[in-house]
């Protein structure tokens, strides 16, 4: 492990911590505008945050260990994540430590404890949300499995590094498999992240949401943790996204100046992602619960259809 | 040996023949035991016979064992228990009368072919009786099953051991010895025996009709 | 001073003095007594035979060989423990008022004879003896089955008495035929119809005779055996006998109407030198498996369940005599050891718990455990020992016979499966409930006697962990000899 | 380790100490003191000391004994090899747990004599390892039997309660079944030779028909075991009709020893398996595993729920062997040997995970009389031993990392994504599915322990006297933190653990996972490649760790660690009772609506006027509508049909005997 591998891993987790919030507020400020409202500022998120660590943190009586400890394995589980996706460079000392299997495990971790914390107090809000947020999870999490797999077996491998540089690597040519993955992958991330038409960040209608649900009893800084988590899933996602399906410009091995062309290559793609993201959320509506696993069960088949076509075509 | 004597045992085989058919299709009891005594007697004539003929002296005395049980002993058994227990009729068979003859007559061919080729083999002084000794056991065995009272069933069983009986003498020069009055013991034994449950049937169901006796089965 | 005319002399002595001593108190302490010394002179004939080998005496008209030597063995065994067993059994039947001193009376001097004629019928080099010596043991345990006097037990000793003596009525004529082909060999003496004789010249019968004479002497001996359909006195003598007498019938009379069978079909093999015999004897056995299957998972009444059970393994038995070959025949021969052992000392076990419950219908048996444990685990280690679960000996011959039915007769192992799956359940279904659970028991007013049980249960266990050398011995001459 | 270390005798010593200790239980039926004090913690201590012996003897060549019990001719014939002494090595290590966590658990109140219990529960621990040990037909069947009978007893130790006679009936009978179909199976194996040993049958080659025969009667006769559709009745109903300790051995080790029979018919015994074997493995395992999730999500009492589980692992593990079955047969060792690892060490990680689960129901059990979840909640504040055990045991269920059971899944993904080499056509495109399959059943494996830890451990007690449920004793968090312990370094360190359990593979395949060099280094996974694929828990823990560390840290140097106590908020909904958390059912009822045909559902559903209303549903097996029942009722049939020999009349009788003379003198004459 060189010292190239560490700075590059270093600069991945800042990057992370700090673009995380940003595209949440990037996204938040093209769906104001697309919905004719004043935008907040951009770092909006950052200010909330700021607020929230202020805060002092209001705990239930009931609430136990397990409670205070959610926040910080799950804010942990993220941002390991995104320090393992590669976003800039390939060459990242951390990515042996976990392929894309263990990514998505690694998701499904901090779906646990979440769920677990929010069954912890014991109000019916937080177990509604616990079984939503699971019912979400255990549909999701084989669709984007059957992404990766696509993915690897193309390139003939589960390491993310490997995947992007081979991907990279290849002529621009469509393959159908990497459509129907994409389109896969892009219904998984709006379950994944609460977004619409599955759940609605923005919502605090009690009966519709899942993700407002599960932090219900959460104040202080371990909402704060919880947010800032939840927009660095966020980023992991669409850096897993743009890793997958748009991976030209990330850094190779130890290759400093396409490092730091990586970083503006990188902003740009999350840019359009997000707006693209932001036009999404507004064009759709949110869908009734009962019909989220029909949704995900949708995205699961064209997973698996994204398999066979890639056996079939080999392509 | 003389044709003389052959035809003698032949006649005798007839005649437990056509004993068997009598008892087949006789319903009073008392003439039941009459016929089963002409049936021993008609057995221990032929084993006489073919004593005298071959000159085997073990013969006589199976025959006079035959006679003295079959012809005297179990008879007389027989009628002090009809007597005592004051059965006389067997009056429904389980099939009419004519359809046994009709069976009884489908037996006796079976058992002549079943007969057949062994009786090739038999040194023996008259060949048809082995055929003959197989109907008689098939047809007490068919008496047995369509009689429904005790009695005549107990008669169908010792009838079916005289044809036993005539097998062993008249095809096979008579069983060992020890054999015979091994056999013969057991028949009386068994037949007193026989007596004792008679009588223990009775007082417990007063009657010998044997549809008393079908309480034991799956239901 | 010769083992083997005590070892027919004790009994049948025993059975005539008893009957003379009268209806006394210690009858039932005479009777253990004389069954004892009959094992004493079976362990001392034994012993002759492991020494010297294979005997005859009085003529040739006895013969010890490793076939029987062993079934001598055990018959005295057995009817010794059964002995130790009737004692305080057959004083509770006076207590419960089901038994008069004149029934006992009766009893004990019956079962001496009976022991007696099973004897005979084992060691006799004579068919015809043997023929004698199957009639006399209907005839004694006729008796036996009728001593109750009650109606059911009437019509069951009609039942057994009909359908027996008609059996062996069949036999007798297979018999005559036997010796009619055999004198054509041997001449007209008297040892004609002396086995030992007719197994030397046995290739030399006359195979249209010796067919016919077999196919009789299957289906009389076999009404004995209790092979399905000329099973049907069975089940009833079983049940509505005392419990002692249906020990023996399971556990040694099939037993001796089995062993003559083989004896019979070692002749009809040998003069046909085709598998005709060894055929009709798998067919017969494969049917009374299934059929008893099926039988046993619609019973009530607890000692008719385990006299089907009985049908089934006597059918399984042979089946795997019908298979011939040594494997199979060791395993059958195992088998008849192991299973002999074991049902008895279940019938042991049912007798108390039968008694104890004041009833023979297994609805009204329950939570033997909870009264006396000893009972409940005899029971249950008893039956989940015939039922062929390992260690016990049962699983050991059960294991040979499937494993060489499937690969000589593959055709039969779904059968067999189905039969011992079935057979499994039903027996299972019904015992674990009198085992366990609540009680509705009452207790004895004599101490049950369960050595015995447990003896057995142990011996079957030995069994199926370690034969001993002597009795693999036997059993492997044994199965040579019968081809 | 060199093969003149006497690891075979040392075993068999082990097991003949377990006989002694059982013997010296039933020795004293009634002293609870000694057998729970000292007898079982011997007998977990041995457990331990067998597990030294089997790994002493995994990098060593076999070791065979003959015993002077069994047939003549065919004496007892012991064997140690690679595969025998993995599975030991399982059993050793669960078994202690299990062992020191029962001398805590077992009371005298529980139905039979502890001596009693101590001789059944050691003659199961014995049985098993003799299964493990058996070299030749006679020997296997005795042990196989021996532990069912044992575990047999086991589980109606209650018999007073009429359900777990029923329990007790139906695990004895399905297990006979298929031990008949096992015997079978060594039938057609001996090929004619009559020699009932192992070593002749691995002498033997059969031709294919014959060979598929011996196999499915293997999958029939183990599958009945294992719990494979549709032979896994019995599982649901003797799990929690068992005392904890009893369903931990069953459950974490006994279910294994199926598994262990199936690779040694399949891959040892019949040498060069077909590949439709491999197909059909696959198939029936998916089934199974898709089965038990399901229907663990749906249950309502938490054993139930973890015998389910149970169903499901042991499917996956199936899935992992027939995947293996499928690269062997098409020639393909390396990744066999990745599909037979993957086979292996989850047959590890669920005995240790699953043991440690049902201790914890055990616990709980014990301190709650409850075994519905619908009566539990809030058990983590009351018993924080069991809850913290139990929650690394979930997540190890849930096949989440660092966890043990991640890493088994890793390797039987990793399995499935090389598929893609496979020659034939129709297979490449199937087997993606089974992935597909595979992966949701692990999902839906996260949704069941979510439901299971949440609703005995999490939120408010839902009924008054758990409040006085008391935390597990000594000797019970000894057993929970042993295999707490397990679950942890299994899941951390899986590079060590699979070079010591390779041999097994290579035993089996001819060919190992570590062939050519090491599997990755030490901290690294890459069974194939680097490039290819890696994992590396360690680190990821680390840094998971250190990110938590850091951020506590920071976040209390930089703001503050305030923290004020609050009835909970809610949404502001005043008065909320226990009552309104969700339920079991509750949880369960997304996975019901989503495969709702697989359920037999009987709802009951209060009318609008009710004024006590009730909501009622029950979920029975579709496989005792589809097959037991109509099987029962076809023999009842038959038997009545057979009853019609016996009608009571003696003239008919006779009839009978007179026909079948005259048949048979028809055939004789012809």
């Amino acid at each position: 492990m060189n010292v190239e591998g560490v700075f590059a891993q270093l600069t991945a987790a800042v990057v992370a911590l700090v673009l995380g919030p940003l595209l949440t507020g990037w996204v938040n400020q093209w769906r104001a505008w697309l919905q004719n409202r004043t935008a907040p500022p951009l770092t909006q998120p950052f200010r909330t945050l700021h607020k929230l660590f202020w805060k002092e943190s209001v705990m239930a009586h009931e609430a136990s260990a397990l409670y205070r400890l959610a926040p910080y394995v799950v804010f942990s589980c993220m941002l390991l994540a995104s320090m393992i996706i590669p976003t800039l460079s390939t060459n990242l000392p951390l990515a042996p430590a976990a392929d894309a299997i263990a990514l998505v495990g690694l998701f499904a971790l901090a779906r646990l404890f979440i769920s677990l914390a929010a069954m912890d107090v014991g109000t019916a809000f937080g177990s509604l949300g616990a079984r939503r947020e699971m019912l979400v999870g255990f549909l999701a999490e084989p669709a984007f499995l059957m992404v990766v797999f696509t993915a690897s077996l193309i390139t003939d491998s589960t390491s993310l590094a490997t995947i992007v540089s081979s991907l990279s690597h290849r002529s621009l040519a469509i393959l159908p498999s990497l459509a129907f993955a994409g389109v896969a992958f892009t219904m998984v991330s709006l379950a994944e992240n609460a977004r619409v038409p599955v759940d609605n960040p923005a919502t605090h209608l009690e009966l519709t949401m899942i993700h407002e649900a599960l932090v219900l009893e959460y104040s202080g800084r371990h909402l704060a943790l919880l947010e800032w988590a939840a927009s660095l899933k966020l980023f992991a996602y669409s850096c897993a996204g743009l890793a997958l399906f748009f991976p030209w410009g990330v850094a190779e091995a130890n290759d400093r100046t396409a490092l730091a062309l990586a970083l503006p290559v990188l902003v740009a793609k999350l840019a359009a992602g997000g707006i693209a993201l932001a036009v999404i959320e507004t064009i759709l509506a949110k869908m009734r619960i009962f019909r989220v696993p029909e949704f995900l069960a949708t995205a699961f088949l064209l997973g698996v259809l994204a398999l066979l076509v890639h056996l079939l075509l080999g392509a | 040996m003389s044709p003389f004597a052959v035809q003698l045992v032949n006649l005798f085989a007839a005649a437990m023949l056509l004993l068997a058919f009598a008892m087949l299709s006789q319903r009073r009891i008392l003439a039941l035991i009459h016929l089963y005594a002409l049936q021993g007697l008609a057995l221990s004539a032929s084993t006489v016979t073919v004593a005298w003929a071959t000159g085997q002296d073990h013969l006589y005395y199976s025959a006079a064992i035959t006679f003295t049980l079959k012809v005297l002993l179990l008879p007389w058994i027989l009628h002090r228990l009809i007597r005592r227990l004051s059965v006389k009729w067997d009056v429904e068979t389980l099939i009419n009368i004519p359809t046994m003859m009709l069976v009884g007559i489908v037996l006796v061919v079976f058992s002549f072919n079943l007969a057949l080729p062994i009786s090739e083999f038999s040194r023996s002084i008259a060949r048809g009786t082995l055929g003959i000794a197989l109907a008689c056991v098939l047809l007490s065995f068919l008496m047995m099953i369509t009689r429904s009272k005790a009695v005549p069933q107990v008669i169908g069983f010792l009838s079916m051991e005289n044809g036993l009986f005539f097998a062993a003498t008249s095809a096979t020069y008579g069983m060992p010895m020890v054999v015979e009055l091994g056999i013969a013991l057991d028949v009386l034994v068994g037949m007193v025996i026989l007596g004792v449950f008679l009588f223990q049937i009775r007082e417990q169901f007063d009657s010998l009709d044997i549809h008393h006796l079908e309480k034991l089965k799956e239901d | 001073m010769d083992p083997l005319a005590i070892l027919l002399a004790v009994p049948l002595a025993g059975g005539f003095s008893l009957w003379a001593l009268g209806e006394r108190d210690s009858a039932p302490e005479i009777n253990a007594a004389f069954s004892f010394a009959t094992f004493m002179a079976a362990a001392w004939l034994t012993e002759d035979v492991i020494s010297t080998g294979p005997i005859t005496a009085f003529h040739e008209q006895f013969f010890v060989d490793p076939l029987n030597v062993f079934l001598v063995a055990l018959t005295a065994f057995v009817a010794f423990t059964t002995a130790l067993f009737s004692r305080p059994y057959m004083r509770t039947e006076r207590e419960h008022g089901r038994m008069t001193p004149a029934r006992l009376r009766l009893y004990h001097s019956m079962y001496q004879l009976f022991t007696f004629t099973m004897l005979l019928a084992l060691t006799t080099n004579n068919m015809g003896i043997l023929w004698v010596a199957m009639e006399a043991a209907t005839l004694t345990t006729v008796l036996l089955v009728s001593v109750y006097r009650t109606a059911a037990s009437l019509e069951a000793a009609w039942k057994y008495f009909i359908l027996c003596g008609v059996g062996i009525a069949q036999a007798l004529f297979g018999t005559i035929l036997l010796y009619f082909a055999a004198e054509r060999v041997l001449g007209p003496q008297g040892d004609a119809l002396l086995w030992t004789h007719l197994d030397v010249v046995k290739h030399q019968l006359e195979p249209a005779i010796m067919s016919l004479s077999f196919v009789f002497l299957l289906v009389g001996y076999g009404t004995k055996v209790g092979l399905v359909p000329l099973h049907n006195w069975l089940p009833d003598a079983h049940a509505e006998g005392p419990t002692p007498i249906s020990a023996v019938l399971s556990g040694l009379l099939l037993n001796v109407a089995l062993y003559s069978v083989i004896r019979c079909k070692v002749l009809a093999e040998g003069a046909l030198d085709s598998r005709f015999a060894g055929n009709m004897m798998m067919g017969f056995g494969l049917v009374s498996t299934l059929a008893a299957a099926f039988f046993l998972s619609r019973q009530r009444d607890i000692k008719r369940m385990f006299a089907y059970s009985s049908i089934e393994h006597m059918g399984l038995m042979t089946f795997a005599f019908g298979m011939g070959g040594p494997i199979a025949n060791f395993a059958g021969l195992l088998h008849m050891t192991v299973h002999s052992l074991v049902k008895s000392a279940i019938f042991f076990a049912v007798g108390h718990a039968a008694q104890k419950a004041g009833t023979q219908v297994m609805e009204d048996i329950r939570g033997l455990l909870r009264v006396s444990p000893r009972v409940g685990w005899g029971l249950m280690i008893g039956t989940l020992a015939i039922l062929g679960m390992p260690p016990f000996g049962v699983f050991a011959s059960e294991f040979l016979i499937l494993t060489t039915a499937m690969r000589e007769h593959a055709w039969a192992t779904p059968l067999l499966l189905l039969a011992l799956g079935v057979a499994f359940a039903a027996i299972l279904r019904r015992v674990q409930p009198m085992v366990f659970g609540e009680t509705t028991l009452r207790r004895l007013p004599y101490q049950p006697a369960l050595a015995p049980v447990f003896i057995h249960l142990g011996l079957g266990l030995m069994l199926g962990l370690y034969i001993p050398p002597y009795l693999a011995a036997w059993y492997q001459q044994a199965a040579k000899l019968l081809g | 380790m060199t093969t003149t270390f006497p690891a075979l005798d040392g075993v068999l010593a082990v097991v003949a100490a377990w006989f002694a200790i059982g013997v010296a239980g039933i020795a004293v039926p009634r002293s609870l003191r000694f057998v729970a004090l000292f007898l079982f913690p011997l007998s977990a201590l041995l457990g331990i000391v067998l597990a030294g012996f089997a790994l002493a003897a995994l990098p060593g060549a076999a070791q065979s004994a003959i015993l002077p019990i069994g047939l003549p001719g065919l004496p007892f014939h012991e064997r140690l090899d690679a595969l025998s002494a993995f599975f030991l090595a399982v059993l050793g290590l669960a078994g202690a747990g299990v062992s020191i966590f029962a001398g805590g658990y077992f009371r005298a109140g529980e139905g039979t004599a502890p001596g009693l219990m101590c001789l059944q529960y050691h003659v199961f621990l014995a049985g098993m390892a003799m299964v493990l040990l058996a070299d030749d037909a006679y020997a296997f069947m005795v042990s196989w039997e021996l532990m069912a009978l044992a575990s047999f007893f086991l589980v109606t130790t209650n018999h007073r309660i009429p359900e777990i006679q029923r329990a007790g009936f139906l695990y004895l009978l399905i297990a006979h079944i298929g031990a008949i179909g096992i015997l079978l199976c060594f039938g057609v194996l001996q090929a004619n030779t009559g020699d009932y040993t192992f070593a002749n049958m691995r002498a033997q080659h059969l031709p294919a028909l014959r060979a598929s025969a011996a196999f499915l009667l293997a999958l029939f006769g183990f599958g009945a075991k294992a719990g494979i559709l549709p032979l896994h009745v019995w599982l649901p109903e003797a799990h929690p009709a068992a005392p904890s300790p009893v369903s931990a051995l069953m459950s974490g080790v006994m279910l294994k020893t199926a598994i262990y029979g199936l690779a040694r018919v399949t891959f040892d015994l019949l040498g060069s398996p077909l590949w439709w074997w491999g197909v059909v493995a696959l198939a029936l395992g998916l089934a199974t595993a898709l089965f038990g999730a399901v229907f663990a999500a749906a249950q309502v009492d938490m054993k139930r729920l973890l015998a389910y589980s149970s169903i499901e692992n042991m499917g996956l593990v199936v899935v992992a062997f027939g995947l293996a079955i499928v690269f062997r047969a098409y020639g393909m060792p390396a990744l066999a040997a990745l599909a037979l690892m993957a086979m292996l060490y989850h047959c590890l990680n669920h005995a240790v995970f699953k043991s440690l689960l049902f201790l914890g129901t055990g616990s709980v059990l014990h301190a709650t009389q409850e075994r519905s979840l619908g009566k539990l909640g809030g058990l983590l504040r009351r018993m924080p031993w069991v809850a913290w055990t139990a929650l690394v045991g979930v997540i190890a269920a849930a096949a989440l990392p660092p966890s043990n059971g991640f890493v088994s899944e890793w390797l039987l993904l990793q399995g499935f994504l090389f598929t893609g080499g496979l020659p034939n056509p129709y297979l490449r495109m199937l087997v993606p599915i089974f992935a597909a399959g595979v992966v949701l059943v692990s999902a839906l494996a996260g949704y069941v322990m979510v439901k299971f830890f949440g609703v005995i451990f999490l939120g408010r007690p839902r009924e008054e006297k758990l409040a006085e449920a008391h935390d597990a004793g000594f000797l019970e968090r000894l057993g929970l933190a042993w295999l707490t312990a397990g679950c942890v370094l299994l899941g951390v360190f899986p590079v060590a653990v699979m070079e010591i359990v390779d041999p097994g593979a290579t035993l089996l395949l001819g060919h190992g996972l570590a062939q050519g060099g090491r599997i990755g280094d030490w901290l690294v996974l890459a069974p194939v490649s680097a490039e290819r694929a890696s994992y590396s828990p360690f680190a990821m823990l680390a840094v998971a760790l250190a990110v938590v560390g850091l951020v506590f840290v920071l976040v209390r140097r930089v703001y503050h660690g305030r923290v004020r106590r609050a009835p909970p908020w809610d949404c502001g909904y005043p008065l909320q009772t226990a009552r309104m958390q969700d339920t079991a059912e509750g949880f369960g009822q997304p996975i019901r609506q989503i495969f709702e045909p697989l359920f037999r559902m009987k709802r009951e559903l209060p009318t609008a006027f009710d004024t006590a209303p009730r909501y009622k549903v029950t979920i029975e097996d579709p496989m005792w509508h589809g097959i037991y029942e109509p099987i029962a009722r076809a023999t009842e049939a038959f038997s009545r049909i057979v009853g019609y020999l016996q009608r009571g009349r003696i003239a008919i009788y006779l009839l009978y005997s007179f026909l079948t003379l005259v048949a048979l003198l028809f055939l004789a004459q012809a």
